[in-house]
């Protein structure tokens, strides 16, 4: 352990300007090496399976990943803050099941008022995961996992005391046709969840709050020593993952048409997979949007092409799980490494 | 301090009023609650999470976490099924699938030892691999032709009691455990180490062997459990038991045990495992449908946090202001 | 210089207490626009509390504080900030996964018309701060691998960007190459000329000669002088420094110091600190005297085999040893009794008997079963042979007054019979009457035999206890002194790192 | 005192439990009293692999007139999710209360089966309908429909449709379902005996999981370009599998059969996605399952081979080997007849 407190540094180090590049690029290593990940597995399957290869097989694998990505955007701005939302699974299938039934029942309403619905009811969702982990001081890990308990719950009576399953036949065209429009020849879905990443994204960027999200994840002593106000933040940042969670509830419905109230049981584990492959540090303050969303698609290219490799898909859950373990061990490595980089150019120096 | 200490001790009181409250409801509401045979389905239906329940207490209180325990319990299950699928004696087949969850607790643990990894992710990765190991190693089939012995040591009570044998596994593992963590130097080092790991490893005590120990004891208890499971439903499936892993945290937790670390009971614990099986098995009785039960788990857990949070907030207000009440009296 | 008359900070009367030791006692001081303050005094004279004070992360106990001869109540960071205080911490308190641009801007970033954070302009401006400082660092670089020194200018980027006039440096330049502490006296100097009032922090009196133009020395959590540099000497100033009283302290009684026990050479840990060599031996108590971050206690953590020297040797009882944790250390008979006592020494949580015997579990217990009676006994033993007041050894230590504590971590450190015990700072934030009796307990060790390391920062603690002297100064040895040799002053210009 | 009472505390619950545990076993279990003790208890309670399911909740519907015609109770009671270990605590607590009989579809056989056992001992009747348990832990067992039948019939619809040549494709629910895999098993000594030209390319599980299922068909288009044809023999499968299909456009070049429910593949029928599925009637099924239930509890019928009864609407039945009542032939639906069913 180098535990080598901010005590006095004797030695007449200075920061050389290669030494801030190499600083520079190394942090980039995670989203650089997933891409590298990526265009591995499309190679390799490539060449054993030509098919892989075809445009019409991407689109399939974006759709694949939208929803995924969607939900993995909101979870990466509460892991900012060093919290985990594990509700997400459930908050995903209670909105589509009230969106499915809301249009169900209402088939002649305005397509808007069904997508705010879903998403308002994320929203709320959402919001109570906030309160009890901002202000009732619960640890997220407790909270959200009571919460995804509560929220399947809640599905389940609202299924049992309205209708037992939404069938594709009972919604109207118009909300289907969300999942399936296209817009110049691409899928609306992809289209939607490339505008939630790039405006999340761009939101952490670009915007004060964004930036503050990562100081409150990176150090929380020193976010409260300059006036930044956490609680309100992680409120935001549990309340932002809800109303994704409500939006990718809503594409979910008109995606599958038929839900009911088990719909989405377990994405949890997809998304904070895609997190956390993703190069998003469980612990906060580090890792973006446009790497979640990375991690999504290599999941999803993966499990792709294990289908087109012709693996039999009783592997893919293991193939999570040591895609999960092993991304945080080569995020250890990356940092001993760096750690050692540093020091022996200190040395030097 | 010794208010903390009564506080401590209420916790552990209001759980015993909770599960006298359950008993008496229970007894009120349905004819049924209070025979033998309901003793006996009540109980068999929570031995496996409340097997769990005690090495997750021990790593709790250390101040880590092991979500993979039930899928090393489906995994275990499933290595056990194809063992004797294939001819193996049971004795053999339950060696290694309680090897197979030893080694799953090695790798867990030297992954949150040696790379000191936070042990939410890993075993949340964990979790999936495990579960999914279990469906590479069975696939599409079940094992359920398991002998008559086996089954009926997972279902069947002891003779002339209402106590499944589970039942008695889990009194002596109950008693094992609450000797390890409030009687020996092990129980004693984990709590040094969930309250103050610095102090801990300043004191001589080497923290990642300790909790290497526990991961592997909680991935051996995991595949026990796993064994237990699989003789009650004389099916080993690699669905077997998913999800538990959030019965066997809800219980910890429930229990009054921190999840920061450092402080808690086997009581607490022991009692929490009665309350929720009382609680299930009551709603099931009067036909409330499990729904609601994961509902009010649900709750449960937030408040098991929430409460206890509250009232030192409450209490902290009250100090305080009796505080200042005094400081103005000096004055 | 003093065009204006009015100072910008003014603080009367302030005291702060923190449990029983009083840190500042009525202390007056005034800051004034367009001047360069220089603050000195030993370790614990109060410095880092009349800074944090006005920082606002302190709430002094009693008196007012004025700024710009307003009388101000500063709640937070941020409202000091607000009033044009600046201060730049010994600790930087930055954010490791951004950047050096975002750590100087956070909460304030450069914004465009449409509210967006104008990155581009937020790195020309912390490149152009840093480039005044006339410093290489990228503003692009992530501050998680800078060194300490490095994340030190990033807080004196910030405190220039929020264009403050007040500026505390809180020992700016320990960690500063002397070319970055020229370019920083430069910086000074040029804020000063723009009516910035500068209080530099320092221990190193050279710098405050060539820097300062007035000076303040604080002794015990008093003030003791405010008088211009131009007016001082190196001797003067180190004088009004070491005044501190010796009365409520036990000095050693004389022991017949034995054979070598541990002997250590060209100790190594890079840049923390480098060829410390020296013997220990029996019945003796050496001293480690230095200022904060001399490496006293990083060579302490090396030899309790928590940390791991580079190079170097150990040899204890004339057998070289290496010691990989501190299970092995204990077996050498090696025993610690660290700096932080919450987080190091104690289990806060623990009763009296729990902490005493947590380091030798394997005594108090059979075939791996605690023996409570055994606990109970040798917890009572220690409990009576240090005197430490409680209502039995089952009280939790949290309950305990600080020199209780510190009882129960010797007794528990003492439990493990050790042949070397290296005890740092052990009287830190303990009330008068107790730190007599720890003195006692340490003399008698001694006396019994011990080889003991005295780690502190109250000068006349080590003088008074140990047998020798070994100073420290930025990771190297200055100087050993014996008994008879040291005295305050020569001891304070080693620390100091003054040739003399 | 704290720590005396830590450690004692379990110790004193545990001797709680163990008296309690003997007191249990010498009252036993005799104590209770079931709701209506007059005549017979017609207390008939399905348990379904998974409550809010349509198929489910139309066999309900079938034992609820049933019901009604027979003047007993219906209750129905289940998991919310498809696990066998989940339907358990339902089959103690229901032999609990001491209820007539329990209707039960198997999530696996042998996983319910000591529950199911138990419950027998205590007198509880035990039906099985749609998926079988063990054979000795039940009474009766009402088929919906052969296996043999079922899996042969599907391979010659999809034939029909593909002019029994190409790859095709099995869609199925859990990978451990047992009336799936005896019918896939079925399916394919089919295809050896009488379809040499269509070949089973692959068996993918969508575990009764809408999304898993579409996504598993969507995989499937992908990674056979040259696919004619899917089966599938579940209800949730099918509909995922026509939506998916639908999806990427290729309804009308691939075929889809299999077992589903007229409503939810009404859509598709009529676009041409299905040209043909069959299924029983899931309504009949229910109904004549309450009824084998309601004669055995009775004691008109005893359960054993070569008994003849009749049951209400349906007309009359033999109990023939292993106990197995069966519902008859399935209707197969196509444009031509779909709109007059409706469930």
């Amino acid at each position: 352990m180098t535990t080598t407190s901010s005590e006095v540094e004797p030695a007449k180090q200075r920061g050389q300007p290669g030494q801030a590049r190499l600083l520079g690029l190394v942090s980039r290593v995670r989203e650089l090496g997933l891409l590298a990940v990526l265009l591995f597995i499309v190679l390799i399957v490539g060449i054993q399976a030509p098919r892989f290869l075809s445009i019409n097989n991407f689109v399939q694998i974006l759709l694949s990943v939208a929803i995924l990505a969607i939900v993995a955007v909101g979870e990466t701005l509460v892991v900012l803050t060093r919290n985990v939302d594990l509700s997400v699974g459930s908050m995903v299938g209670f909105t589509a099941f009230v969106t499915a039934y809301f249009f169900k029942e209402l088939p002649h309403s305005n397509l808007l008022l069904g997508i705010l619905l879903g998403c308002a009811l994320g929203l709320g969702l959402g919001m109570i995961n906030g309160l009890i982990v901002s202000f009732g001081r619960v640890p997220a890990i407790v909270a959200t996992l009571g919460t995804l308990y509560a929220y399947r719950g809640l599905v389940f009576i609202f299924a049992s005391n309205t209708t037992s399953q939404v069938n594709a036949s009972d919604v109207p065209g118009g909300y289907l046709a969300l999942a399936t429009t296209q817009i110049l020849g691409i899928p609306a879905l992809i289209l939607i969840a490339a505008v939630v990443a790039v405006i999340v994204g761009y939101f952490l960027h670009a915007s004060q709050s964004g930036r503050q999200l990562y100081a409150v994840g990176s150090n929380p002593e020193a976010a409260n020593m300059i006036g930044i106000r956490a609680h309100r933040l992680v409120f935001a940042a549990f309340a932002a993952s809800g109303l994704l969670c409500g939006l990718a509830g809503v594409l979910w419905g008109a995606r599958f048409g038929t839900v009911d109230a088990t719909n989405a049981t377990g994405l949890e584990l997809q998304v904070i997979a895609a997190v956390v492959v993703g190069g998003v540090n469980i612990f906060g303050g580090s890792g973006t949007v446009q790497g979640a969303v990375l991690g999504a698609v290599v999941l999803g290219t993966l499990e792709n092409a294990l289908n087109i490799l012709n693996v039999s898909q009783f592997w893919l859950q293991a193939i999570y799980g040591a895609a999960i373990i092993g991304a945080v061990v080569l995020d250890a490595f990356i940092t001993r490494w760096l750690q050692r980089a540093i020091l022996s150019r200190r040395k030097k120096a | 301090m010794k208010r903390l200490k009564s506080l401590l001790m209420s916790w552990e009181a209001l759980l015993v009023v909770l599960l006298l409250v359950s008993i008496v409801l229970g007894a009120i509401l349905s004819p049924y609650f209070l025979s033998g045979f309901n003793f006996y389905a009540l109980t068999s239906n929570i031995m496996e999470i409340a097997i769990m329940a005690l090495p997750m207490t021990l790593i709790i209180i250390a101040g880590e976490i092991d979500l993979s325990v039930a899928s090393v319990l489906g995994l275990s299950s499933v290595v056990l099924g194809l063992l004797w699928e294939r001819g193996n004696p049971m004795w053999l087949a339950i060696g290694v699938a309680l090897l197979v969850g030893l080694v799953a607790g090695l790798l867990t643990g030297l992954l949150v030892t040696r790379l000191a990894l936070p042990s939410l992710v890993v075993t949340i990765g964990g979790l999936a691999l495990f579960r999914g190991l279990a469906y590479v190693v069975l696939g599409d089939q079940a094992v359920s032709n398991f002998p008559t012995a086996f089954t009926n040591f997972g279902f069947s009570p002891i003779p002339g009691t209402e106590l499944p044998w589970s039942g008695l596994i889990f009194i002596i593992l109950a008693l094992v455990f609450v000797v390890v963590l409030h009687f020996s130097r092990l129980g004693r080092q984990l709590y040094a180490i969930g309250n103050n790991k610095e102090a801990a490893r300043f004191s001589g005590i080497n923290v990642s062997r300790v909790k290497l120990v526990l991961f592997i004891l909680s991935g051996v208890i995991a595949a026990l459990a796993g064994v237990i499971f699989t003789a009650r439903f004389s099916s080993a499936r690699p669905d077997n038991a998913v999800g538990f892993e959030l019965d066997v945290v809800t219980v910890v937790l429930l229990g009054g045990v921190n999840i920061f670390g450092g402080r808690g009971s086997l009581l607490g614990v022991v009692l929490a495992i009665f309350i929720i099986a009382v609680l299930q098995n009551v709603l099931g009785l009067l036909n409330i449908s499990g729904d609601i039960q994961s509902l009010a788990i649900g709750l449960l857990l937030i408040l098991s946090v929430l409460g206890p949070n509250l009232a030192r907030r409450i209490q902290v207000v009250l100090a305080r202001r009796r505080l200042a009440v005094g400081s103005s009296k000096q004055l | 210089m003093k065009k204006l008359s009015q100072p910008i900070v003014e603080l009367v009367g302030i005291s702060k207490w923190f449990g029983v030791v009083q840190a500042l006692q009525n202390v007056d001081f005034r800051l004034f626009p367009g001047e360069v303050h220089a603050l000195v005094g030993e370790n614990g004279a109060g410095k880092s509390t009349l800074v944090k004070i006005l920082a606002g992360i302190y709430k002094p106990d009693a008196g007012v504080m004025k700024v710009g001869g307003e009388v101000v109540e500063l709640r937070s960071p941020t409202q000091a900030q607000a009033l044009g205080i600046a201060v730049v911490q010994q600790e930087p308190m930055l954010f490791p996964d951004l950047d050096v641009a975002e750590n100087v801007f956070m909460g304030r970033h450069p914004r465009d018309r449409f509210g967006r954070v104008d990155w581009k302009r937020m790195h020309r401006e912390v490149d152009q701060l840093l480039a005044s400082l006339d410093v290489t660092l990228s503003s692009h670089t992530p501050v998680q691998g800078l060194s300490v020194a490095e994340q030190q200018l990033v807080e004196i980027a910030k405190a220039l960007s929020l264009r403050a006039r007040v500026l505390v440096l809180d020992e700016p330049t320990a960690a500063l190459s002397s070319h970055e502490v020229d370019e920083l006296f430069a910086i000074v100097k040029q804020l000063r000329g723009r009516g910035v009032a500068v209080l530099f922090v320092s221990h190193r009196l050279e710098e405050v000669f060539a820097i300062a133009d007035r000076l303040t020395v604080f002794r015990d959590g008093t003030h003791i002088i405010t008088a211009p540099v131009s007016e001082m000497t190196t001797e003067e100033i180190i004088k009004h420094m070491v005044g501190r009283e010796l009365s409520n302290l036990y000095p050693k009684s004389e022991a017949e110091v034995g054979e070598v026990v541990l002997e250590v050479r060209q100790l190594t840990r890079p840049g923390v600190f480098a060829d410390v060599s020296f013997q220990l031996r029996r019945c003796e108590i050496l001293g480690f005297a230095g200022l904060v971050g001399a490496g006293r206690t990083e060579v302490a953590r090396v030899l309790f085999g928590i940390d791991r020297a580079e190079s170097g040797e150990i040899w204890l009882k004339g057998k070289q040893v290496r010691v990989r944790s501190p299970q092995q250390a204990m077996e050498y008979g090696i025993a610690y009794v660290p700096e932080d006592r919450h987080l190091q020494g104690l289990v806060m949580n623990f009763s009296i008997a729990a902490n005493v015997t947590l380091a030798i579990l394997p005594q108090v217990s059979r075939l791996g079963l605690l023996d409570p009676r055994r606990e109970q006994k040798i917890a009572g033993e220690y409990s009576s042979q240090l005197s430490i007041r409680s209502s039995g050894v089952e009280q939790l230590v949290s309950a305990l007054s600080g020199g209780n504590q510190q009882k129960v971590v010797l007794s528990k450190w003492l439990a493990t019979n050790p042949s070397v015990l290296i005890l740092d700072e052990p009287t830190r934030g303990i009330d008068v009457g107790a730190k007599a009796e720890v003195h006692r307990i340490i003399s008698d060790l001694a006396a019994r035999g011990l080889a003991i390391i005295l780690i502190s920062s109250e000068l006349p603690e080590v003088l008074a206890m140990a047998d020798r002297v070994l100073v420290l100064h930025e990771g190297r040895v200055t100087g050993t002194f014996t008994r008879s040799e040291a005295t305050q002053e020569r001891v304070m210009f080693a620390a100091t790192g003054q040739d003399r | 005192m704290k720590k005396l009472f830590q450690t004692l505390g379990p110790g004193f619950l545990i001797v709680v439990l163990l008296m309690l545990t003997a007191c249990g076993s010498t009252t036993g279990t005799g104590g209770s009293t079931p709701t209506s003790s007059t005549g017979p208890n017609l207390n008939i309670v399905f348990l379904p692999k998974q409550i809010n399911n349509p198929y489910f909740d139309t066999a309900a519907s079938g034992g609820q007139l049933a019901a009604k015609d027979l003047s007993g109770q219906f209750k129905q009671v289940g998991p919310s999710s498809a696990n066998a270990a989940a339907q358990v605590p339902f089959i103690t607590t229901l032999t609990e209360q001491h209820v007539g009989a329990i209707v039960i579809s198997g999530d696996d056989p042998n996983a319910v089966a000591p529950a199911l056992k138990q419950a027998m001992a205590q007198g509880v009747k035990v039906v099985s309908f749609d998926a079988d348990v063990a054979p000795d832990a039940r009474n009766v067992f009402v088929n919906q429909a052969d296996s043999e039948q079922i899996g042969r019939s599907e391979v010659d619809l999809l034939a029909q449709q593909i002019n029994s040549t190409g790859q095709i494709a099995i869609l199925s629910a859990a990978s451990t379902a047992s009336n799936q895999n005896v019918w896939i098993g079925f399916m394919k000594q089919e295809l050896a005996a009488k379809y040499p030209n269509m070949q089973l390319v692959k068996i993918v599980y969508g575990n009764d999981d809408d999304q898993t299922s579409f996504n598993d068909t969507l995989a499937l288009l992908q990674q056979y370009p040259n696919l004619k044809g899917i089966i599938s023999p579940t209800t949730v499968g099918i509909a995922a599998a026509a939506r998916a299909i639908e999806s990427v456009h290729k309804g009308g070049q691939v075929a889809l059969t299999g077992l589903g429910t007229p409503n939810q593949l009404r859509a598709y029928v009529k676009d041409g996605t299905i040209k043909g599925f069959e299924l029983w009637n899931p309504a009949n099924l229910g109904y004549l399952a309450y009824y084998v239930a309601a004669l055995l509890i009775e004691g008109k019928i005893k359960g054993t081979v070569g008994e003849t009864f009749t049951a209400g609407k349906l007309g009359s039945y033999t109990i023939g080997a292993n106990n197995v009542v069966l519902l008859g032939p399935p209707t197969v639906f196509s444009a031509s007849n779909i709109d007059q069913f409706n469930f």
